[in-house]
């Protein structure tokens, strides 16, 4: 037993990622990653660092925006936002991402929600974190059936892209020169083989692959205090079934 | 302007074929008045999502009313995929502009500023623009190198709808910080709205309230429908319904258990107002 | 981000050369602060007049700080046209960049949206085009007929800096119905603003005071500065004060009268405070 | 004496001249065209026909934009502004406004405040009226020497412009297809030569050209009563000027 959960490896990784932001834009639906930026936030606080300022989108208590739905995307075109997270149906190895669904378009046999912001937000946001808990080949494909954003843009202004993968396995740096990933770590519990095997696109790998930096203990007991009390407020369920998976570990 | 009518006054504005903007669920969603006009069933409507829809566009998809339907996304949030919608995509029953939010609050904004386009960053390479062809790339005026940007037309709604906690007897609506109902009822030729209550004062008459209001001047008529964004939620009024839009999720699944939810529904609404 | 500063502290962020966008006397104009950063006497402004200035552009033109004025118009209202203005335009002192409103609200909308341009009607056939060579005529690219259309840059000021009624602890400001410095704040790099005083409660406390807030995310200082738009008006606050802008019509006639009047003007803020 | 003053004349004339508007925006410093509007929307609400919304720039308690200043222009653009005035320093006979000022530019030796809106007013409301009180050849010139908005424009949208111009002597009509104006009538007490001497430009004008219609019981009542009372609450100085000049009148 490593002494933390997959889910407080993740979140602790998600905060080392964004490290030296100021503002991060995290979905209502999107517990990790806020809880991630939420304990970036505390631990400068405690340091002394630079203020991290949350936005949750959707959030009637913790929106910071007043000019409506359009705001996240001026504020991002100005350069306020520094790190936005996104996700897809599918992810490739040139991290193209696929929000839209699967088979020939228009006519999808399966069909996702719909591209959201993310053909703009990609673009636009220095570091954006690809982030997908199911590490398996049906989401990490050779070449995605849509491109709702893609990884890498030539010829065009592009201040923003892909900045790391994050799954529920392993973490994966992207070089942008390369249009490639590269194995930085596997979390615990995992091996190299297991992301390979998972994987549905190439990507280099160093020969020998390092585990996921633990979180520190003083990361810990800040995600299960301070941070856990404030997911609360606006992830109810899931600081519950955080607590939960506490009491299972102990 | 802002002149005060009933519930099924305000659903005839939606005529056949006509082009009709909604916004997210987080805006408030006109339910109560939706299902006034399916009542109606107007035909081969152009359904514009600002930017996205939920309960409110499956809804219309599945009773077959919809023709076009332009959007950044479909969901039912924490009850998962837009059932309805997954089908009418799959058999290809209707005309589907995909979209992402920013280009469709453009595309309003350009409505609203009554130019022929806007410019935007970003969706160059995008699989978008394949069937988008209505969205440009231009060289950018303003630069000597190479410098692509995509335009995107403007956007001008026959008819927008949506609910709100509060109109005034003027014909004033309270929108609070949402702002892109403005933006959206400003593009629109006609702009209807359902409201829980209607207030004797004028929403103009502070400062304070004054910033977070629709002018009179760009609403054509309002309704009184009480809870009137049921089952979904009203911004400062009444959370999401988490069980009725499960609920609806699961018996979407099949057009018969559609059929069957769609049977209760007018009636429920009463029932929850 | 929203530090609550002196006037000093405050009035250094106007450095020379720098842009500096102002905002019109109905919108709440900095004027003790514009005091202060005369004090600093930082040279070769642009001045960018959202959409136009009064007394305070004038006084900047006067001490000869400005070196570029991009601006619809310059006017003393009642008290008749900007003395100093018209001064030094017949001496070509600076640089003039005469605009019309809605290009102004473009040029900032468009820097707000981080897009090089937007598009306006209007303008082809007006004198304008002869001096802002920084607008450009194209072609509508979503017409088939020969539609010639302006686009004007986006402006991005380095500076903006306005006077508010409030701001609260947290560094957000109210702006009521002043939507124009939300854009003109969110255009900019950074924004300064002055207020008559700080609130404990956040004013995004409730829809209603948060739905005319600029939030603090936009703003980087703020001083306080009791009576701070005086002798201009600040909305729901103070109404002009008629007679010292009269005053300063007559006086800045001359060199030497608005010498005088310059020399008592910063004694007199305080005294009005 | 006609029983009415040069003002209230002009002020009935800008009443006909919006008839049949909705919506008509005047500047706060313009109180005889937001007189002219008062009286139409006053006869209007008692004839019962349609209602007429008047929007005070600047002004707090009658304005009823709530999104800045850039509303007027957006709601000028979407079509739903009816009317609007505009004067100028120098007008010519091609309806060319100057707002800019004389001589050359832009070392102009009399300088006016600027163009203001009217590079895209004058383009987009279906129903300018040009008003200017000073009826004299320094403003009525053959050419103006900056053109801050023409009068037409060919090849280009533009679905607003000239509907009239109206000073303290004289109405014309504007002919856009000649791009000339024409001489409608001439307030009482001016004769047709009079106008002729104090206009810079060449214009049409009718053999017998008649006096301008007079305002009738009815109107003046109304003026007099209802309007004058609406004035004073955003016009108080002019709202006394007109009762002194009734009195003097009497």
């Amino acid at each position: 037993m490593p002494g933390y959960s997959n889910r407080e490896l993740i979140i602790a990784t998600i905060a080392d990622l964004l490290d030296g932001i100021r503002h991060v834009a995290v979905g209502a639906s999107s517990p990790m990653p806020a809880a991630g930026a939420m304990l970036l936030r505390a631990r400068n606080e405690i340091a002394k660092r630079e203020r991290v300022r949350i936005s949750i989108l959707g959030s009637e208590e913790h929106n910071f925006f007043t000019n409506g739905g359009v705001e996240l995307f001026d504020c991002t075109a100005q350069g306020r936002v520094d790190a936005f997270f996104l996700g897809g149906g599918q992810i490739d190895g040139e991290a193209n991402i696929n929000l839209v669904g699967t088979g020939d378009y228009p006519q999808t046999e399966v069909r996702w929600p719909g591209c959201f912001g993310s053909a703009f937000m990609y673009y636009l946001v220095p570091r954006v974190i690809l982030f997908r808990e199911e590490h398996s080949p049906r989401v990490f494909v050779p070449k995605v059936d849509y491109i709702s954003a893609p990884g890498v843009s030539d010829g065009i202004v592009r201040p923003g892209g892909p900045h790391a993968l994050l799954t529920g396995m392993a973490l994966f740096d992207f070089d942008k020169q390369k249009k490639r990933f590269s194995l930085r770590s596997v979390h615990h519990g995992y091996t190299a083989a297991d992301v390979r095997a998972a994987t549905g696109f190439d990507y280099d790998a160093p020969e020998n692959v390092p585990e996921t930096k633990a979180p520190s203990a003083e990361n810990l007991a800040i995600l299960r205090g301070r941070v856990t009390e404030e997911l609360s407020e606006s992830y109810p369920a899931f600081a519950e079934m955080l607590r939960g998976e506490r009491k299972e570990a102990a | 302007m802002g002149e005060i009518v009933s519930l099924e006054e305000l659903a005839a504005e939606v005529q056949p074929g006509c082009k009709l903007a909604v916004p997210a669920d987080y805006c408030g969603v006109a339910m109560s008045a939706t299902a006034a006009i399916i009542a109606n069933r107007p035909k081969n409507l152009h359904v514009v999502c600002v930017p996205v829809t939920g309960m409110q566009g499956d809804m219309l998809i599945g009773e077959g009313l919809v023709g076009t339907l332009e959007t950044s996304a479909v969901t039912l949030g924490e009850a998962g995929g837009a059932p309805r919608f997954q089908d009418a995509v799959r058999k290809g029953s209707f005309k589907l502009m995909d979209a992402t939010c920013p280009a469709v609050h453009s595309g309003l904004i350009a409505g609203q500023k009554g130019v022929p386009f806007l410019p935007i960053r970003g969706i160059i390479g995008s699989d978008l623009l394949k069937t988008r062809t209505d969205w440009k790339t231009i060289q950018n005026p303003f630069s000597d190198e190479e410098d692509p940007i995509i335009v995107v037309p403007a956007i001008q709604p026959d008819v927008s709808i949506f609910h709100a906690p509060e109109a005034d007897r003027f014909g004033n609506v309270r929108i609070g910080r949402r702002r892109e109902l403005l933006t959206m009822a400003q593009a629109s030729k006609a702009t209807i709205v359902t409201v829980e209550r209607i207030s004797e004062e004028s929403l103009l008459k502070t400062e304070d309230s004054a910033a977070g209001v629709l002018p009179a001047l760009y609403v054509t008529k309002i309704a009184v429908a009480p809870r009137g964004a049921w089952p979904l939620p009203l911004w400062g009024e009444y959370g999401v319904d988490t069980a009725e839009v499960a609920r609806y999720a699961a018996m979407a699944r099949t057009p018969e258990g559609f059929a069957a939810y769609m049977d209760g529904f007018a009636r429920r609404l009463r029932e929850a107002a």
